[in-house]
């Protein structure tokens, strides 16, 4: 059992004993948050009435069928205007193949991630809460254009963590 | 390069050393008759210049009519693979030789058709439901099975 | 099926329920355990606690959509699961995915298989008993590559990165700098990592010639992976049966001779190394292109069927897909290596004690989210 | 002259004692004990944070920050918490053994403290057999552990009890050896004289002994890579798996308890109790008793956890018979200089521990403990 006579564990031990003199690598989350990447897959769906043209392929895309769109015919200009559009974030996995499927860049993924909800039914995203506010940003998934608005990633690698923000 | 051994020439070497042991017309996919699978498997196994003794997997596939249980094999010695499968006819009660004698890695997935599909493996050392709970009625991977 | 037989003193073994929720199997995982005193006299597992019907799901989703519900299988290696059934729809459907995207996949491979191996041997360490140390120093190293991930494809666990055809967005500028500074810094941690543990006597005791799989019953119970390779099985599907473009990196395959669990710990050691070396080569000849064959986002593969496979890091990760010429595949079957893993668990565990229980089911490092499908 | 009868009625007992035996008793025991008892709350709350936040900073996290400055009223926020919880008793515990077991384990930890030294003289109870005392009581606390394990009729529990009676029982003769090497040395039982002794700390003079009295200790108390009894990752909490609220807050108070009794212990026959320079002595004492329990979190925070049947090995093949050569050794040594050994004899004994270690390791080998089932 002691093939080196106990070096090993001491070895061991020198390992840990000098982790005391290095950074812990952790952040205290509430006051110092580290930025996301700009491509964050945030947990809520960002919809633009005017490009959106109706066609439901972002539902149909959806794995989840979390996405319901009803649409009624414009006998004015022969098209399509959009009633209702409705996300339910509880089924949303956060996939982003309906931002991939849009052919008219409608429909963006949010970049928050702080949108726990108490009730169930909170959770459903109506068609004008889904406007883009300035705070309510559109993360860079599938949208590189809009990379240069968001923060630059914190990397682990880059640095240890230090202090304050 | 693991090499895909085409199916026609495996097939000559079948029907010399065991007549009859294909189904009409199954020639090129290698669909062997259910009572001469094991003869079959444990040739494949066994033949020195052969020797498939690694199963990469075994599964099943609805086809309404019958059951068509896949096997692949790769013989990690000369890196060749190889693909052949069986019917397995009946909807209520389908039976099939079971190969864990020759691999035992078909155990676990034997009893996971048998949950998800109901087709029983005759020689199976321990056939009971994998996945889903004693009581629960009905194979939920059958094409006609509706919740 | 509990084995009575004839012993010295009159006792009788008792039958111990570990898990579904115990502290060190992995996930919801239960087995039952027949035991005399301390020895183990039979185990017999039980599956079925994360159940979803994975494979029912895929006949009713587009080939598209089935790609996020691919990271819920392998939860902890989700970007080879994507490659896994990319690589099987290509070669059911014939698509040619161009030079960057194979690339990039190589990269995210092998990133996936550092991080799948660091959280395997910080768990089995830590079913050892080192109270977590080594675990939090892993999964410090494993936060790095996550946050290579995040920047890539926007999530930290479920990529759903890869396309069929590809990869679904090109990596970002100031990507390839941190991965250059990641590989840098990652060496001489795995150093200071083998220092660490490599020659723990503690840990020497509890591993070496505990739960030896021989050579014959890895092959005969179809094992794969780092837990076949401890056992002398030289067989690894980059190399065996280059998939994407394996065959054009130069690294070797680190195999075990007892196949006891620190064999195990060893092999995947140093498989981390040889991803650090392949990842250093992917990086420095990326050639610039598309990153995706033109595919429409819903595809209809021709009739047939076709099974494709790749070196995950729990093992032979497969997808065998039938397909009717519709949009979504008549069927869709996985070959879920953590499973098969487990069918030698029974007797390479029988006779010895509950702690070494522990630490066998911990080398053969198991996600449930596979098993159970 | 006093006879036996005098004894039998409390009259007679009161009328026995010497006349002026009350004054100055009571209040030295009433002192002592209020002191006894600050000292170990506060030592043990000292302790908790210093695992918490050590172990914290050691495996590069922050450890408990939050509650108060540098997270100081952590220890207090966990008493605090746990007097709240509910008080769970199983419905087919043996309710009786159950309640009694925490009751059981923690009084001889408090027994301890009454012979050990703050400073010259300042003891509860001089006994002139002290370390005899102390070997002794520090058994007992294994009666509770065993009922509390047999109490809860859960079977982890009752693997934790076994588990605990057999390190106890085979980890006490090496721990009484050990001592009496010092006790030759030192040429009295009584702790007091013991420090008074040590012009030379016995660490030196006795590395040996320092070794197997560490080891065997940290295994009674099942701390560091011994902590079997409590084994997360095998058997849940071990003994005390049932316990919750006030119940299981004795517990986790007889665990911390404890490892300062030990370290309290160690730090008087070893390290030279309360002698330094010009440090208040009780200040020294109370520096030496956190510095040597600061190398118990260290061994837990690093080495892996043995196997029940390697701790027994390691106890009888290995600490039992090198407690006996230490023994034989040090009687060599105390006959060839009576009246104190000289500064060569810690050379020697460092050169005697070496060889004896190096020695005895090789008749380990590994991978055994499998029984043919």
């Amino acid at each position: 059992m002691f093939e080196r006579y106990g070096l090993g564990m001491i070895k061991g031990m020198m390992v840990t004993i000098l982790h005391l003199l290095r950074h812990p690598t952790v952040s205290q989350y509430p006051d110092q948050c580290l930025n996301m990447s700009r491509r964050f897959r945030g947990n809520e769906l960002i919809w633009s009435r005017e490009k959106c043209t109706g066609c439901a392929t972002c539902a149909k895309a959806c794995p989840q069928g979390a996405i319901e769109i009803v649409t009624a015919t414009v006998p004015a200009d022969n098209k399509y205007e959009v009633q209702t559009y409705r996300v339910d974030t509880g089924y949303c996995i956060q996939c982003g193949l309906c931002v991939e499927a849009c052919p008219f860049d409608a429909v963006y993924l949010g970049y928050s991630y702080e949108r726990a909800k108490y009730r169930r039914g909170e959770v459903i995203q109506n068609d004008d809460e889904m406007k883009e506010t300035p705070d309510k940003l559109a993360s860079a998934y599938y949208h590189p254009e809009f990379a240069d608005k968001l923060p630059v990633q914190t990397l682990l690698v880059d640095k240890i963590v230090e202090k304050g923000k | 390069m693991t090499v895909a051994l085409p199916a026609g020439e495996i097939a000559g070497k079948l029907e010399t050393k065991f007549p009859g042991c294909f189904e009409e017309g199954g020639k090129d996919n290698l669909l062997v008759k259910a009572d001469s699978l094991l003869d079959v498997a444990a040739f494949l196994k066994d033949q020195p210049d052969l020797k498939f003794d690694y199963l990469n997997y075994v599964t099943a596939v609805d086809y309404y009519a019958y059951f068509e249980i896949v096997y692949q094999l790769t013989s990690l010695e000369h890196n060749r693979s190889i693909v052949f499968r069986t019917r397995a006819y009946g909807r209520d009660n389908p039976t099939m030789p079971s190969v864990t004698g020759l691999w035992r890695g078909a155990d676990f997935q034997e009893r996971e058709i048998f949950d998800l599909f109901g087709v029983a493996f005759t020689g199976h050392p321990n056939l009971k439901r994998i996945f889903l709970w004693e009581g629960f009625q009905g194979h939920p991977l059958r094409k006609d099975w509706n919740g | 099926m509990t084995t009575t037989q004839e012993m010295t003193l009159r006792t009788e073994p008792f039958v111990v329920n570990f898990g579904p929720v115990h502290p060190s199997t992995h996930g919801v995982y239960r087995m039952r355990a027949t035991l005399d005193g301390e020895v183990i006299l039979d185990i017999e597992p039980v599956f079925g606690y994360l159940h979803r019907g994975i494979e029912k799901l895929a006949e009713e989703r587009t080939y598209t959509g089935f790609i996020p519900l691919t990271d819920r299988l392998d939860y902890l290696a989700s970007m080879s699961n994507n490659l896994g059934y990319c690589i099987a729809v290509e070669k059911l459907a014939g698509i040619k995915v161009p030079e960057r995207a194979e690339h990039i996949r190589v990269i995210m491979a092998e990133l996936q298989r550092i991080a799948s191996h660091s959280i395997a041997v910080g768990a089995f360490v830590n079913d050892c008993g080192a109270y977590f140390t080594p675990f939090l120093y892993l999964f410090r190293e494993r936060e790095k590559v996550l946050d290579l991930f995040d920047m890539v494809c926007g999530q930290r666990l479920t990529y759903n990165y890869m396309r069929i055809g590809g990869v679904s967005q090109d990596i970002p500028p100031e990507f390839l700098p941190a991965l250059e500074k990641y590989v840098n810094h990652m060496t001489p941690f795995l150093n200071e990592f083998e220092f660490f543990l490599k020659q723990n006597e503690i840990l020497l005791a509890r591993a070496k010639g505990v739960g030896i799989l021989p050579n014959q019953a890895a092959i005969d119970c179809g094992i794969s992976g780092p837990v076949a390779r401890a056992s002398g099985v030289n067989w690894d599907l980059r190399k065996a049966d280059p998939y994407s473009i394996y065959n054009r990196f130069e690294f070797d395959i680190p195999t075990g001779e007892a196949g006891d669990c620190y064999d195990r710990y060893r092999v995947r050691v140093e498989e981390m190394k040889q991803s650090l070396r392949i990842i250093g080569q992917a990086m420095k000849n990326i050639p610039d292109g598309p990153v995706r064959a033109d595919v429409p986002h819903i595809i209809r593969a021709p009739r047939g069927e076709a099974y494709g496979h790749i070196e995950a890091p729990k093992g032979e990760l497969g997808f065998y897909l039938v397909s009717d010429d519709s949009i979504a595949p008549y069927r869709c079957h996985i070959r879920p290596c953590s499973l098969i893993n487990l069918t030698a668990l029974r007797e390479m565990v029988r006779g010895w004690k509950v702690a070494d229980l522990i630490i066998i089911f911990g080398s053969i490092d198991i996600t449930m989210g596979e098993v159970d499908r | 002259m006093i006879t036996w009868q005098d004894f039998s009625t409390p009259v007679g007992l009161y009328k026995a004692l010497p006349p002026d035996w009350p004054v100055n008793y009571w209040w030295h025991f009433a002192f002592f004990t209020v002191a006894i008892l600050v000292f170990v709350i506060a030592m043990v709350l000292a302790a908790i944070y210093i695992e918490r936040r050590g172990m914290g900073r050691m495996q590069s996290r922050l450890g408990p920050n939050r509650t108060g400055p540098f997270g100081l009223l952590q220890p207090i926020a966990d008493a605090v918490k746990v007097l709240l919880k509910e008080n769970l008793v199983p419905a087919m515990a043996d309710k009786p053994i159950h309640w009694l077991a925490p009751v059981i384990a923690f009084f001889p930890v408090l027994l301890i403290f009454a012979v050990v030294p703050f400073q010259n003289g300042a003891l509860l109870a001089d006994l002139s057999i002290g370390i005899l005392y102390v070997v002794a009581i520090s058994s007992v606390t294994t009666v509770g552990v065993f009922m509390a394990g047999w109490g809860s009729s859960n079977k982890y529990s009752l693997l934790g009890a076994m588990r605990n009676v057999a390190a106890v029982v085979s980890y006490e003769i090496p721990l009484a050896l050990s001592v009496v090497g010092v006790v030759l040395i030192a040429g009295s039982l009584s702790l007091n004289d013991i420090v008074l002794g040590q012009h030379i700390p016995f660490i030196l003079l006795q590395p040996l002994g320092f070794l197997i009295f560490f080891t065997a200790g940290c295994a009674e108390i099942n701390r560091s890579p011994f902590d079997l009894m409590e084994a997360d990752s095998e058997i849940v909490a071990g003994f005390h798996t049932e316990y919750s609220g006030m119940k299981f807050a004795m517990f986790y108070l007889v665990e911390y308890a404890e490892a300062i009794a030990l370290s309290a212990i160690i730090t008087t026959l070893f390290l030279g109790g309360w002698k330094g320079w010009w440090l208040p002595p009780w200040l020294w004492f109370i520096i030496k008793t956190l510095v040597v329990f600061f190398v118990m979190v260290w061994t837990r925070t690093t080495l892996p956890r043995v196997r029940i049947d390697q701790l027994m090995a390691l106890a009888w093949k290995f600490l039992f018979p090198l407690a006996l050569l230490n023994l034989f050794i040090t009687a060599a040594q105390v006959l060839v200089w009576p009246d104190g050994l000289p500064w060569v004899a810690v050379i020697i004994n460092i050169a005697v521990m070496v060889a004896l270690v190096v020695i005895w390791s090789r008749f380990f080998k590994v991978g055994w403990g499998r029984v043919n089932v």
